[in-house]
């Protein structure tokens, strides 16, 4: 053995060095939420791009279809959630560009933490800074759409809910592309296909207010897309981001 | 000429005739803002089929003259940079950009609220107010431009160029806009076209529209300044000037 | 408490190629090991394999004397990995960064500790700058930080002296000396010629290949 | 004058809340931007302030820092 001299110092130092796995989890997801959240307010354009472009490609309907108020009041809530929903894909591409390019997403990966927690904080980030701001502008673009009263609170709700789902399904296949150099389009091709059960109920719980039925079980509805998202998709994401590295 | 367009283009020059210019500025944009509201509020008579709504034209009008002229200063702010290379005309361009997108949120705030009392909603598809609102948006994707590249200079010249087609795209949308407006809807009531208005409701216009200039002017040459610090950091002149504050 | 990191019978294919075949290795603490080959032979798929990033591959791991498998958990808190690219953030300052990679370490938030990481790599004055206006060695240095900051005793590092000056060279060749002299275990590529001591252990990688194309 | 009382100005014959959301929003606004001016200008001087005292700083503790490392590692 080439081990040689074990100074006393340095005797400490060893025993120091061998660790048995324990816990910090929780130290762990909190200072990456820190992290993702301190790196998206510093690049300020990631976090207002997609609402932008919301507020653009709302504002093409009208240009396109008419200005006429009552025809843009009933296509308003599919309007506005297929809007938002596309707006929310494309923020995701970047969800795991950056920290794939520097190097940080290996480092992600050989951390003795539990992978899946550790996603889900960056999810929440990504909720927290994309898919929430949608949901709080959605009313302002309403109005500008004609859309009835009445439906206004329920748009944002089911904008806040569903946008949560969006960004969890959304992750798996933003860790899928991520080694991909154009993963892009073929973001969307994966992705979209997913999304349509979210925009079902969620147009769908808009509608049932303007027509001013019960939106509880739209909403509840939406709610239990959003459990099942949360149980499954950490998991899935942090296995399709293995597959990716190994790449 | 030359000699003076290249002094102009020091950004240690700049620096300094621009401490000199600015207060004036500020205290014209004060004087004048504070003389038009009050006179535009209380002493302009009140039009004859709004009422007293009409008074937000005081505040409108010069948000959406300086939205429109602020960004062709951008856009020749980017030709100069282009042309000459003065590097103070773009950190000037950079530093109008979100004051011209506030400029037209203000506009377009001051038009809808404008719109409940004239058209009984917050927003209508008006010609004017679609035209605004798509201003916003070039400003925005200058503003995103901008920061999107790592590397500064690409970033100038990539928001000059964006800056100079926007330019020359604005009337185009303007009338597009506006032909896309009477297809659909024969000219209706809109809510700044009038006929002739009286000396004593132009006036007040008039100066809160020079007020508002005077802000601009007042604003970008010191936030030009602080540009001017920060792109020049490095500068002797600029470490010598930090030593002096302290 | 002893360190161990074997590997049996290892092959890796790639795009119809053997990178290498029947590698047995046994690491054990206290040495230095040094993978050397030329280009494309597959250096950093080895450490990628050794680091327990990369499953596609055929033999057996084994970190002190038990299947991979069943003890990654307890690896994975040993290892420290250094890849190609430095993993640090050009938005966040080197303070920044290496409060998240304490973090992710399960070390407690620890400031003082920091700066000292920051001035063992001779950062002193670049703590709070964002690491975008760093140099590409400064960057790395701020990666480099993490082996005095992070006490683990496995350190995989895939050319970790790539854009550091003659300086950071030396203080890195002899921080990997005093740790290996700790007790603890280098595993490292690099084009950068080692000095010899009884620690170091050389792995020849790409003969195989070669041999495998003629 | 247009008005004749106080209470008739502010209320701007039944248009005031438009009419003050207008001038309100637009007045803030103008504020705003003139104080963030300033206090990007007050942030820009104070980080010049401290990147000189950090120089200074630098010079002086360079090569301490290098032995520093070497002293931790032998």
């Amino acid at each position: 053995m080439p081990n040689s001299d074990p100074h006393l110092v340095q005797q400490a130092d060893a025993v120091r060095l061998f660790r048995e796995p324990e816990g910090g989890a929780g130290v762990a997801i909190r200072a990456t939420l820190k992290r993702d959240l301190v790196l998206l307010m510093r690049r300020r354009s990631e976090v207002l791009n997609p609402l932008v472009f919301f507020a653009l490609v709302i504002t093409l309907f009208p240009i396109g279809i008419s200005p006429d108020p009552e025809l843009l009041a009933t296509i308003a809530p599919g309007l506005l959630w297929v809007a938002a929903l596309l707006a929310a894909l494309l923020s995701l591409d970047s969800l795991f560009r950056s920290d794939y390019e520097d190097g940080s997403l290996e480092q992600l990966l050989l951390s003795p933490q539990p992978l899946p927690a550790l996603v889900l904080a960056k999810v929440a980030v990504h909720w927290l800074l994309t898919g929430l701001p949608l949901a709080l502008m959605a009313p302002i673009l309403g109005i500008m759409l004609a859309l009835p009263a009445g439906s206004y609170a329920v748009l944002a709700l089911s904008l806040a809910l569903g946008s949560a789902s969006l960004s969890l399904i959304g992750a798996i296949g933003a860790a899928l592309t991520v080694g991909l150099s154009r993963g892009g389009v073929l973001l969307s091709l994966l992705v979209l296909p997913l999304y349509i059960p979210v925009l079902i109920f969620g147009a769908g719980a808009v509608q049932a207010a303007i027509f001013g039925e019960g939106v509880a079980a739209h909403l509840a509805i939406l709610g239990a897309l959003l459990a099942v998202a949360l149980i499954l998709a950490p998991w899935a994401i942090a296995a399709s981001l293995r597959i990716s590295i190994n790449g | 000429m030359w000699a003076f367009i290249h002094k102009l283009g020091s950004p240690k020059w700049f620096y300094g005739i621009s401490a000199r210019l600015s207060p004036w500025f500020w205290a014209a944009a004060a004087l004048l803002i504070v003389v038009g509201s009050v006179w535009g509020l209380a002493f302009a008579p009140a039009d004859y089929q709004q009422g007293n709504s009409f008074r937000i034209i005081y505040v409108h009008v010069p948000a959406a003259f300086l939205a429109q002229s602020i960004f062709v200063s951008m856009a020749i702010a980017g030709f100069v940079f282009m042309v000459w290379k003065i590097k103070v005309a773009d950190m000037a361009a950079a530093m109008m950009a979100p004051l011209g997108a506030a400029m037209t949120f203000v506009a377009l705030f001051s038009g809808a609220v404008w719109g409940v009392p004239t058209w009984g909603t917050w927003w209508m598809w008006d010609a004017r107010l679609t035209s605004m609102l798509i201003l916003l948006f070039l400003y925005f994707g200058v503003i995103a431009l901008r920061g999107a590249f790592s590397s500064r200079d690409s970033a100038s010249r990539a928001a000059s160029v964006l800056a100079m087609v926007g330019v020359i795209n604005i009337p185009i949308i303007k009338y597009s806009v506006d032909w896309w407006y009477t297809l659909h809807q024969p000219a209706t009531f809109s809510v700044t076209s009038r006929p002739a208005m009286p000396v004593e409701m132009w006036v007040p216009l008039l100066i809160m529209v020079l007020g508002f200039y005077c802000f601009f002017i007042a604003v970008t040459l010191m936030r030009t300044r602080s540009e001017i610090l920060r792109r020049e950091s490095n500068k002797r002149w600029v470490r010598e000037l930090a030593g002096e504050v302290t | 408490m002893s360190l161990r990191l074997q590997a049996r019978k290892l092959a890796c294919e790639r795009d119809d190629r053997w990178l290498f075949q029947d590698l047995d290795l046994d690491i054990h603490a206290g040495e230095i090991v040094r993978v050397e080959g030329p280009n494309g032979s597959g250096k950093t798929t080895l450490l990628k394999i050794l680091s327990g990033q990369l499953a596609d591959f055929d033999g057996e791991l084994y970190w002190n004397e038990q299947p991979m498998r069943r003890t990654r958990q307890d690896f994975l808190a040993n290892l420290l990995y250094l890849g190609h690219a430095p993993g640090v953030k050009a938005t966040l300052t080197p303070l920044e960064n290496l409060a998240w990679y304490q973090a992710l370490a399960g070390e407690p938030d620890d400031e003082p500790a920091r700066f000292a990481a920051l001035a063992a790599v001779g950062l002193v004055g670049f703590e709070d700058l964002p690491a975008g206006q760093l140099s590409a060695g400064q960057q790395r240095r701020v990666a480099l930080a993490r082996l005095e900051l992070i006490p683990r005793a496995l350190w995989v590092l895939d050319e970790p002296f790539t854009a550091i000056d003659r300086d950071g060279v030396a203080d890195l060749e002899a921080r990997l000396a005093a740790h290996a002299r700790r007790g603890g275990c280098v595993l490292v590529t690099t084009h950068h010629e080692l000095a010899d001591t009884p620690a170091l252990r050389r792995i020849r990688l790409g003969q195989e290949a070669r041999d495998a194309e003629l | 004058m247009a008005f004749e009382s106080l209470s008739a100005f502010l209320a701007m014959g039944g248009h005031g809340p438009y009419v003050w959301a207008a001038y309100g929003a637009t007045a803030a606004l103008l504020l705003g931007v003139t104080l963030h001016a300033r206090a990007e200008r007050r942030a820009l001087l104070r980080d010049l302030r401290r990147r000189a005292r950090r120089e200074q700083r630098r010079g002086a503790s360079t090569p301490d820092s290098h032995q520093e490392g070497h002293a931790r590692e032998s």
